[in-house]
């Protein structure tokens, strides 16, 4: 019998600290001293293994368990294989009682050896690094996105709460006069008085030419801006309307 | 003290070590990963080697309040943002809506906008466009109180990718807001 | 499509956005951040180029599990560690072999861990390897109990700069451990 299957009481704390279990025991037995299984004195191991289990049994009554566990099913073993085999061929087909413990050696072997290598490649943070360079996180500070189709979402939003339900078309048209509203107030803005021509210069689309007499027409109508002029055929200015307006009141 | 490594590794130990590092790192750091066996002036002198390697890239050595780093450019930014999940934040209802308003009707006051809305409209809410540059104010309405008159501007259009505002999705079936507002402007100084 | 960005130009983005980003970036990352205006092959040439610039330095381009990734070179994590002498956690065996036995035989519940290990599974070692983002529970399996089954994570492939579990170490053949059954777990049932 190989020394190490006599395992000293003190050394307990060790055992359970060098294997993971009843398993792992077994497995460096075999390794060990080139076992075969059923060279393993089992009367002997397993009377081992039940000082063990006898002195776990107060600190790791699991592991003293599986301790056990393992004593039994190799008692078992041994005991199928001494039976005597029946010489009918059905008894020849039943399993070696061994295959089921030689094929959960061969697998936790397997494993061991697995977590081995995969402790060995090389890991992040252990033995190499992210390379990076710091992102100013102030330098993105981002804007709201804005679609045209927003606008429109906008408003049918505005027209469905809406009270007043009366009928109005917004047309392009509409629209550009609008736009041209806008953009003479701008000029003006920035000029004061422009001489209607002027306001009027490179314009060379008729259409943009009407609309944009339209939308003269409708800021005057609007009293956003004054037309004067000192004589007949006189230039005409264009500007803002006058600030203290006599309407104000 | 001889240093075994030449001065082209100390560059790479010391460029690998910025690159490795999620803080900056000062020059007490950088001695430390020479064992201090490379002086101040010479860590520093590969610091000016490197900054000059790193010239034309995305990223660039800078000297912060606690040692160097080296981080991206912000005019590389606009790139990094395309990879960035996080979906881009919107503008409120109130801001969407006013801004529709003033897209549509403009030139329009506050009050125009309010009276559509039906609601006050925050100062807030048109500061908001004013800074991003998309509505300006383009004159006064001459009525009491010469409230500020608002259109929209180039810029606008530019990052609505609109040449002019024709472009403007029509809405030619939406029932008008306006019809009896307008008739109101009109008539708010009655002869 | 017309690209109005120079080749050299894009390698900068390329290059950039690698250093920004905390996590690899796939394939499709880098078309995004071009727009779309540039192709997988035209990508991918410029990740060669990219990778032949870094060699000779002390960061290298990998391509892992989720994508590309710039890292630096073990031959350097020696200076790195005067900087940070902190290291990960060590694991302890029974974390090791849970690790192996989920990452060969996944996907496994924790009974199906126990009857290999023969021995009972804490849930802290399982706690352990999901905190590291290792591990997740990725389904049950249909029995009584209904335990959950567990799997490695893109993370872990990642971090062992693996791109898929094809990469992970073969398993050697185990010499049988008896002599009359030689490889026997394979020939379950000899004639």
């Amino acid at each position: 019998m190989p020394r190490d299957l006599y395992i000293p009481p003190d050394a307990l704390a060790v055992i359970l600290e060098a294997f993971e279990g009843p398993l792992d025991l077994l497995l460096y037995l075999i390794r060990r001293h080139n076992l075969d299984v059923l060279d393993i004195p089992m009367a002997e191991v397993t009377r081992q293994y039940m000082a063990y289990v006898e002195m776990m049994r107060a600190s790791r009554l699991e592991l003293a368990a599986e301790y056990l566990l393992m004593a039994a099913l190799l008692i078992e073993i041994k005991s199928r294989m001494l039976l005597p085999r029946r010489g009918d061929p059905e008894a020849a087909e039943a399993p070696d009682p061994r295959a089921e413990l030689v094929r959960r050696l061969l697998e936790y072997e397997r494993m061991k050896q697995a977590s081995w290598q995969l402790a060995g490649l090389p890991q992040i943070d252990r033995d190499f690094g992210r390379a990076r360079a710091w992102v100013e996180e102030t330098a993105r500070q981002r804007l709201p996105q804005l679609e045209p189709a927003d606008l429109v979402r906008a408003w049918m939003e505005l027209a469905s709460r809406a009270s007043v339900t009366r009928h109005h078309r917004v047309t392009r048209e509409e629209l550009s006069v609008r736009s041209h509203m806008a953009r003479i107030l701008r000029r003006l803005k920035a000029h004061r008085l422009v001489e209607f021509g002027e306001l009027l210069d490179g314009l060379f689309d008729v259409r943009v030419l009407v609309v944009s007499f339209l939308a003269l027409l409708e800021l005057v109508r609007e009293r956003l801006v004054e037309i004067s002029q000192q004589a007949p055929f006189a230039p005409i200015y264009v500007g803002l309307a006058s600030q203290g307006h006599p309407d104000g009141a | 003290m001889a240093l075994e490594l030449g001065i082209a590794d100390a560059k790479i130990i010391l460029e690998t070590a910025l690159l490795a590092s999620p803080a900056p790192l000062g020059l007490h750091d950088l001695k430390r990963l020479f064992n201090d066996e490379l002086g101040a002036d010479a860590i520093r002198r590969l610091l000016d080697e490197l900054r000059e390697d790193w010239s034309g890239r995305g990223a660039e050595l800078v000297c912060v309040a606690s040692g160097w780093r080296l981080q991206t450019k912000a005019a590389y930014q606009v790139y990094l943002d395309r990879l960035n999940p996080e979906k881009p934040p919107r503008y409120s209802r109130a801001v969407q809506e006013t801004l529709a308003i003033i897209a549509y009707r403009q030139p329009v006051t506050r009050g125009d906008i309010e009276r559509v809305r039906g609601v006050a409209v925050s100062t807030q809410v048109l500061k908001t466009l004013e800074a991003r540059g998309w509505i300006e104010v383009v004159g006064q309405r001459e009525v009491p109180g010469r409230p500020a008159l608002y259109a929209t501007t180039r810029t606008f259009l530019d990052d609505l990718g609109l040449r002019s505002l024709d472009e403007l999705p029509s809405l030619d079936r939406v029932e008008g807001l306006f019809a009896d507002q307008q008739g109101g402007s009109e008539t708010s100084s009655p002869a």
